[in-house]
């Protein structure tokens, strides 16, 4: 079934009768030319590219909960193509490019909205950092403008101007960037995969990897032995647990992240803002709630929460910025496990065990990537080689000390 | 007016208020809902969606539909619940979401437009012609949604934070709540009792019934007065706990001041961090609706809520006196309502039952077997519809008090992501065994709804608690009560046509939870997100566990099947303000200031923040108008004379034990044990990743003892890791380190009449360059007797010095040497000339040790000792670091007077623009008085056989390009012969 | 969350930095055959345990200890901490 | 004895004070400071005859208190001894120690609750100043923390009685917290 305005016209004055599921619920079959572990975002978004630009429908997503139950469910939105590194900002870029197109691709609407993304410079050596890096954007194709203290003062004249322990200077602005309803990113994947014959699998975990002379066979799920030519995870905060079924240890480590939203609020805060005096970031929904968040919990955890050390910093780095913001009130907070990698970069390649691939490595940043991530592992997936925005993003990188590390935090996860 | 006789308010006093600028009274005991009911006012809000005219339906912190802006200017606090708001004296409250008024409310066009507006209806438009997202359909939807207006004005109150620790923390001041208070703080015990409401009794404080057959307000009274007479308990009204964290940690916030008309000096709100041994939940329990056609019109309410507002506060729901009041309910609990109001001489014309075997209670008619299929009233309940035994009748109705039973309030036992479990008993989720470890539901928030088993399990809870802790408590003597427990029956919304509201805020109703199940949006995760049910502000309190219901029935599978509900904190939203300490202004973060400050302020300079710290930037004289020309003077006195710069802020750490030496030769890439005793080295410390992490100097001062120094950015992180080292790798060294950094005002003395000056305040010191050479280092003495160090090492490439004095002292030697110098031009500079004369010399700083850096980028692979084990020396070794080609240059622009901005991209000269060609970038840059031309640093690929090249400087974010040549980046006595004089 | 620290007793945990995995006490020696190997593996493979972890906390507002945390990362239950120089002695012995 | 004259931690040439409600408090600037850390296998020294304290304790009088910093790690107090060269006398009284001045590494606030011998009004304050069980700052208990944002090291000297060391550079910083904090509480509930 198509969406469209008219369909919508029709079904209401039928009384929504019409409408059909999303997806399917298939039971798994016997086995499949590459089976993806994981229906997050980029678990749905590899298989919907594989099915649909890559040619390769005998696809199933094997997902233990429910289809975009992991971070693509729970993040604060942000999509941008801002990074310094040339490992990293063409794949951003592309993915931007893929956002900017998806809505119409995938005949769904998830609210992609490009009202930009705003880093706030506080200090001449900040500028000069941010400079580099908007070069960096621009060369490789992407947008970027530097602003002065009166341009962001134009812009966003509520931020902390004259009261500020670390005075803003000035700002990067990415225009392009912006937010997406997040569901409705792994909704529009799943149903556009799902119309070309991709299996969803709800309800059915992998509990482990069948492998022959270092060949990857098929997994063993819940729901049974499921053969596969190839298998891709994609699994976010759980990828050193289902890897470690694979024999694989990975240079990662789960930690957690919050992040707030406030009640509903008339329109105030046009685009996404970064503090650059403290780890804080916010953006206001379609439905206007303050969206934000800030620093990582710093301690491994697969609990799904937080504590209130963070809570608090993330607050006063808020009001620090934003003071204008403080009568507002958090209305619910949330935790995602963050597979946080050893240089902060992600991982899309192939690994020792013929067969099986892996994508992961996202750290808190993992949802402006979906629709490359998906696009890029399909490619990998499907061709056996590595699409040229991803070739830096090796598995081997660590041990060869190729890092793609944009802060130069080194080998701690907790500080990128 | 509705105000009926009895409750707890003081009508002694009045209190004047004003709801979209109308004026109002209520008394002292009234919240903001009470005192409008009582005034008649029961059109309150609109909804999200829809803008349906919306009343009250609760009496407490669920409510999901009177959400009020209070105050006005930055003081404005919008999507507040009127049910929670302590009236006083001036309070302003003005509705939301509606223009041009409440009561007519443009975009109520949307309730017309509802069929289009279908759930998850968005996902499915909106998309052609793609431009149009952005530029008209967002901006509408924007605008629409949304509830109150922030006023986005710094706030002005004043908030505070505290940290409360002890053995029991009990959560809710009911009646569990008080008999587990009374039992542990009788026992001894350190209690805190924390309520959300201003006065404690909770759910006793709205009904009628009888403790030892008085009535309960007499009870409480004496429960309270014992309770402020214990020093060991802690009782903290209008305080809500909103978070269960880790390890009995939780955090409530007190509303100190916010039903205050003048808050007086007082902090707004408090956040409170309470660490608990133990604790009791004791939330009670929140009544669920029956979700009916149309059941969201102001006048329908929560028969709990009713009998509330009737007992406690004295008012009724009717629009006018002699309103006809009729209860929906199945449950006997429901039934109370309609006695409650009856008894304060209420009309109520019937109470509807869908049970066909509902008790007759009282004297009123009952609709048993019946059900309400309908309202009517465009902004207040006129006439319900019944059906009842075959008929479907309409009867006038004024106000409708609906109960679906109740709902335990396990919010907080939920907060560790435990889940529920299904009492079938009790037709409710009640907390389950996963919840966070230490807190134990007692109450009705554990299912023991009565009042009698509420206090019973309150005493028992908190004796159990105790003894986990080793802590006797005997149980209270408690006083009889009511003990009637009647589950409800298992009736969950009325089917038929029209719309049943489930989540009346976000307008979801039981269509749209059968959409999401025709759409295949069944688990429950993709049901509240297709349809925004259990979103809104009162995170589906009232609306979570009915919409399950309706699921199931949909999917033919039991309750607990089908899902359980998973709240997360906060329990009711808790303001920025709250969280954060209120707005910070510039105590954001601690300032750290140099021992020379005051001095250097007072003499005009220039700050610039550094980190934590605030240094001196540059020191205007009369007559400079630009920074550059302070900054060109200054540098230029410098290498011409001699100039003074307070350089604290570099991180010094003591050193001392037998093994120091060897102990540094582990931390730094090049070796320090070979260095002699009063002599310095410089030393280069890697990451254990192989990357350069940070430099500066060792001292010896003695065989066993060193001084080091940090840059200052990274003084607390090598102080970390050097105690990481210590001991966490190499415990059996005998190595003790501290931080000196704040004891030693250390002033740079720079130049080449630099010995000339400190001749003149040194003690009895020959600082000939044969006795005290190029990095030497000792202690001594200053300005008669007054303990020193000094350091020959220079930053600027000047003969130079640093003098460490006790920091007291700091600004007084500043002082002296500006007197003892003034023959000789001494200046003050600050840290932008500090900068320019670093960049003459090549010297690196945070912006070309950055972490990504090695030290062969830097021209420093030679420090790298292959000869020992130190920190990140093996993995420098990698393919990708010793492959590294881009090298630290100097760049000098083709014509000297054009700029070079840090932060541009290197390329050859021609060559194409992108990412492929880059091949380096700008780090540092200045303008050198000695040079007269600007100049700069940079990593340039192959950088080091590319010197007497032309390139290009790209700043594209300016469309800028400049030709550069590669130089050296010594561009001043690249052979080090001045520092050496 | 709460450290039981051992010499002082249960602590808030904002008074500490955490710096991850205590497999980090296990350094290599770095003149060793293979050390570079043996050093990639150190720092940069994690076990990440669901479950038990053993963790590096350093008392930075506090004694400057660091300490070594066993604590469920499911869970965050905290079920014990010592110092980490006691943990590296034992190491050195051969003993952990 | 040098003629240089020497400023607080507050850059002025007199100590400052301030008082709110039945708090107050005064900077310290005639108090020395050293830290004492054993060397491998040193015997624990007992300098100036004090005893030194065990993790979470201080000790000693007026004139010279130690209190322990962290394992083997001390920081002795001597009252009126800023002027010298007190690190000199602790080394002289330690030998096998490594000792290291510390004094111009803080600033010292003194803070007293006034007409109140149970200290309540400094319990209250505690609440409000560091996230500890009150066990850990009781009378003759010390340990380091931190309070807004900033590290310190606190003696309760008795239930009146709170001696507050911070960094000297961040005195500003310490004072401006602390006064807004005694000045709320000073303002009844």
């Amino acid at each position: 079934m198509r969406f469209s305005g008219f369909r919508v016209v029709k079904e209401a004055l039928t009384g929504h009768k019409g409408w059909k599921p999303l997806w399917r619920d298939p039971d798994p079959q016997p086995a499949y030319d590459i089976v993806i572990v994981g229906g997050g975002g980029h678990g749905l978004a590899t298989a919907y590219y594989l099915a649909n630009t890559f040619d390769k429908p005998r696809v199933a997503v094997l997902e233990k909960g429910w289809l975009g139950g992991g971070n693509i469910g729970r993040n604060t939105t942000i999509v941008r193509s801002n990074y310094l590194l040339p490992g990293n900002q063409p794949f951003y870029e592309f993915s931007l490019k893929l956002w900017e197109g998806l809505e119409q691709e995938f005949n769904f609407n998830a609210m992609m909205s490009q009202r930009g993304i705003l880093n706030l410079i506080h200090s001449d050596a900040q500028r000069d950092a941010y400079r580099r890096r908007g070069n960096a954007m621009l060369l490789s194709g992407a947008d970027a403008e530097l602003l002065d203290l009166a341009a962001v003062r134009d812009m966003y004249p509520f931020l902390n101007f004259d009261n500020a322990r670390f005075p803003i200077r000035g700002g990067l602005l990415q225009r392009r960037a912006g937010t997406a309803r997040h569901d409705a990113v792994a909704w529009g994947f799943a149903r556009g995969a799902d119309l070309a014959g991709v299996d969803l699998i709800q309800n059915c975990e992998v509990t482990g990897f069948r492998i022959e002379n270092g060949t990857v066979k098929g997994v063993e799920t819940t729901r049974g032995y499921v053969g596969a030519g190839k298998v891709g995870v994609a699994v976010a905060g759980s990828t050193t647990r289902v890897m470690e079924k694979a024999g694989l240890r990975l240079p990662i480590e789960s930690q957690g992240l919050q992040a707030f939203v406030s009640e509903g609020l008339k329109p105030a805060i046009d685009g996404v803002i970064t503090f650059g005096a403290g780890h804080f970031y916010i953006s206001q929904s379609d439905k206007g709630g303050l969206v934000f968040g800030g620093d990582i919990e710093s301690y491994n955890s697969y609990a799904q929460r937080g504590n209130l050390p963070v809570v608090e910093d993330v607050m006063e780095c808020g009001m620090a910025m934003l003071p204008g913001i403080g009568r507002a009130r958090v209305l619910r907070s949330w935790g995602g496990i963050m597979d946080m990698t050893m240089d902060g970069s992600p991982i899309i390649d192939r690994t020792p065990v013929q067969g099986l691939y892996l994508n992961g490595g996202w750290c808190y940043g993992g949802f402006k990537a979906t629709p490359a991530s998906g696009y890029t592992f399909a490619h990998l997936l499907a061709t056996d080689t590595p699409h040229p925005v991803t070739t830096a993003m090796r598995l081997d990188r660590f041990e060869r000390g190729h890092l793609i590390d944009e802060k130069g935090a080194g080998a701690q996860p907790n500080l990128h | 007016m509705t105000r009926i006789t009895g409750g707890l308010i003081d009508r002694s006093q009045t209190l004047n208020f004003t709801f979209d600028g109308k004026r109002y009274a209520g008394h002292p005991g009234d919240t903001l809902a009470s005192a409008l009911l009582a005034n008649g006012v029961r059109l309150m809000g609109r909804s999200f969606k829809y803008h349906r005219p919306r009343g009250v339906v609760a009496a407490g912190s669920e409510e999901p539909n009177a959400l009020v802006t209070v105050g006005s200017g930055a003081r404005a606090t919008p999507n507040t619940r009127a049910t929670v708001v302590e009236l006083f004296d001036g309070l302003q409250a003005t509705s939301q979401n509606r223009w041009p008024s409440l009561a007519v409310d443009a975009l109520g066009v949307n309730d017309l437009l509802s069929p289009f507006f279908a759930a998850g209806f968005y996902y499915k438009t909106f998309m052609w012609p793609k431009s149009f997202w952005e530029k008209l359909y967002e901006p509408i939807i924007r605008r629409a949604a949304g509830l109150g207006k922030l006023p986005m004005q710094a706030d002005p109150d004043a908030y505070d934070k505290g940290y409360l620790h002890c053995d029991l923390l009990v959560i809710g001041g009911g009646a569990a709540g008080l008999a587990a208070a009374l039992t542990a703080a009788r026992a001894g015990a350190q209690v805190v009792l924390a309520d959300e409401d201003f006065r404690l009794g909770g759910r006793l404080l709205a009904e009628s019934h009888a403790l030892d057959d008085a009535p309960p307000t007499d009870w409480l009274a004496g429960v309270t007065a014992e309770l402020r007479s214990l020093p060991n308990l802690r009782i903290l009204t209008r305080t809500t706990v909103f978070g269960a964290y880790d390890h009995g940690i939780y955090g409530a916030v007190e509303h100190v001041s916010d039903h205050l008309a003048e808050p007086g000096g007082r902090v707004r709100q408090t956040l409170w961090r309470i660490t608990a041994k133990r604790s009791l939940l004791a939330a009670g329990a929140i009544e669920r609706h029956i979700p009916f056609a149309n059941n969201d019109r102001p006048g329908v309410m929560l028969a709990g809520a009713m009998r509330a507002y009737a007992n406690r506060w004295a008012v009724t729901p009717q629009a006018r006196d002699g309103d006809r009041v009729a209860i929906f309910a199945n449950n006997d609990d429901g039934h109370r309502t309609a006695l409650d109001l009856m008894a304060r001489g209420v009309p109520i014309f019937g109470v509807i039952d869908p049970r066909e075997d509902a008790p007759r209670l009282g004297e009123c008619q009952l609709f048993a077997g019946g059900q309400v299929t309908g309202t009517q009233g465009r902004l207040g309940l006129s006439s319900i519809r019944i059906a009842h035994q075959g008929r479907n009748d309409w009867y006038e109705c004024a106000a409708l008090g609906v109960s679906g039973g109740w709902n335990p309030n396990l919010h907080l036992a939920a907060h560790h992501r435990g889940r529920p479990v299904w009492d079938d008993a009790l037709q409710a989720f009640v907390p389950g065994p996963d919840g966070p470890p230490g807190l134990c539901a007692i109450g009705a928030a554990a299912g023991q709804g009565t009042t009698a088993a509420a206090l019973a399990s309150g005493a028992k809870g908190a004796q159990d608690a105790l003894r986990d802790l080793g802590i006797a408590a005997s149980l209270p003597d408690l006083p009889v009560a009511e003990d009637h427990s009647a589950p409800p029956a298992p009736i969950w919304h009325v089917p038929g046509p029209g719309r049943a509201w489930v989540d009346f805020q976000n307008d979801v109703t039981v269509k749209d939870i059968a959409l999401a199940h025709r759409e295949n949006m069944r688990s429950v995760e993709h049901m509240k997100r297709w349809t925004t049910l259990g979103m809104a502000t009162d995170q589906g309190k009232t609306a979570n566990v009915t919409a399950l219901a309706v699921m199931a029935e949909l999917t033919g599978q039991s309750i607990p099947q089908t899902g359980t509900t998973v709240f997360r904190p906060p329990y009711t939203p808790v303001a920025i303000s709250a969280l954060s300490g209120g707005d910070p202004g510039t105590h954001f973060k601690p300032t750290r200031l140099t021992p020379t400050h005051h001095w250097a302020a007072e003499r005009g300079a220039v700050f610039i923040e550094s980190g934590q710290w605030m240094r001196a930037q540059y020191y205007p004289r009369p007559g400079e108008t630009h920074w550059r020309q302070s900054v060109d003077r200054e540098a230029q006195a410098v290498r011409a004379g001699v100039g003074i710069c307070d350089v604290t802020t570099l991180g010094k750490i003591d050193v001392q034990g037998g093994d120091a030496a060897a102990f540094l030769d582990r931390l730094y890439a090049n070796t320090m044990s070979t260095l002699k005793v009063g002599r310095v080295r410089y030393g280069l410390m890697l990451r254990e990743d192989g990357f350069v992490y940070d430099d500066g100097t060792c001292a010896r001062l003695a065989q066993d003892h060193f001084v080091v120094t940090t840059t200052t950015a990274n003084a607390g992180l090598v102080y970390r890791n050097m105690e990481f080292a210590r001991q966490g790798l190499w415990p059996d060294l005998d190595v003790q380190i501290i931080s000196t950094t704040d004891a030693w005002a250390q002033i740079a003395v720079a130049g080449p009449k630099s010995r000339a000056l400190l001749e003149r305040v040194v003690d009895d010191a020959d600082l000939s360059n044969e006795a005290f050479p190029f990095m030497a280092c000792d202690t001594l003495t200053v300005c008669g007797g007054l303990r020193a160090r000094l350091f020959r090492i220079s930053f600027s490439g000047e003969l130079a010095y640093e003098l460490a004095v006790p920091a007291r002292y700091g600004a007084a030697l500043m002082d002296r040497l500006m007197a003892k110098g003034a023959d000789l031009g001494v200046v003050p500079y600050g840290l932008e000339a500090l900068n320019v004369l670093r960049i003459e010399k090549g010297h690196c700083t945070a912006a070309e040790v950055n972490g990504q850096t090695t030290a062969q980028m830097l021209g420093l692979g030679r420090m790298v000792s292959q000869k020992k084990d130190a920190l990140g020396v093996v993995l420098s070794r990698r393919e990708g670091l010793v492959g590294e080609r881009r090298a630290l240059v100097g760049l000098m622009p083709a014509d000297p007077a054009t700029p070079l901005v840090g932060g541009a991209h290197l390329f050859t000269a021609g060559a194409a623009q992108k990412t492929e060609t880059d091949q380096g970038w700008i780090t540092s840059v200045c303008y050198s008085p000695h040079l007269n031309s600007h100049i700069g640093l940079g990593f340039l690929e192959n950088g080091a056989d590319r010197l007497g090249e032309e390139i290009t400087a790209a700043n594209p974010l300016a469309g800028t390009d400049v030709t550069v040549r590669v130089v050296s980046p010594h561009f001043l006595d690249p052979e080090g012969g001045r520092l050496r004089d | 969350m709460i450290i039981p620290h051992p010499l002082l007793g249960p602590r808030d945990s904002q008074e500490f930095t955490i710096m991850g995995d205590a497999k980090l006490l296990a350094r290599p020696d770095g003149l060793a055959d293979g050390a570079e190997a043996a050093f990639f593996d150190y720092l940069y493979l994690r076990d990440n345990p669901a479950g038990l972890h053993r963790e590096l906390w350093y008392h930075e507002q506090g004694d400057r200890s660091w300490l070594v945390v066993t604590r469920d990362t499911l869970t965050h239950e905290i079920l014990g901490a010592e110092l980490a120089s006691d943990v590296a002695r034992r190491l050195a012995e051969g003993a952990a | 004895m040098t003629d240089l004259i020497p400023t607080t931690a507050f850059g002025t040439t007199t100590a400052r004070t301030a008082t709110h409600g039945a708090l107050s408090m005064a900077e310290d600037v005639t108090t020395a400071l050293a830290s004492v850390a054993l060397r491998r296998g040193a015997d624990v020294p007992v300098p100036l005859g004090l005893p030194l304290p065990g993790p979470g304790g201080w000790a000693g009088a007026d004139g010279a208190m130690a209190v322990c910093m962290g394992p083997d790690q001390w920081l002795i107090l001597g009252a009126d001894g800023a002027g010298g060269d007190f690190a000199a006398d602790i080394a002289a009284a330690a030998p096998d120690c490594s000792v290291t001045e510390q004094t111009d590494g803080w600033v010292i606030l003194d803070i007293r609750s006034k007409d109140d011998a149970d200290g309540a009004p400094m319990a209250e304050l505690l609440t409000r100043l560091v996230n500890l069980d009150p066990a850990t700052l009781a009378p003759g208990r010390a340990t380091r923390s931190q309070t807004g944002h900033l590290g310190i090291i606190a003696l309760r000297l008795a239930p009146d009685r709170l001696l507050l060391l911070g960094l000297r550079s961040a005195a500003e910083s310490l004072w401006q917290h602390l006064d807004g904090t005694l000045r709320r509480l000073a303002v009844p509930r």
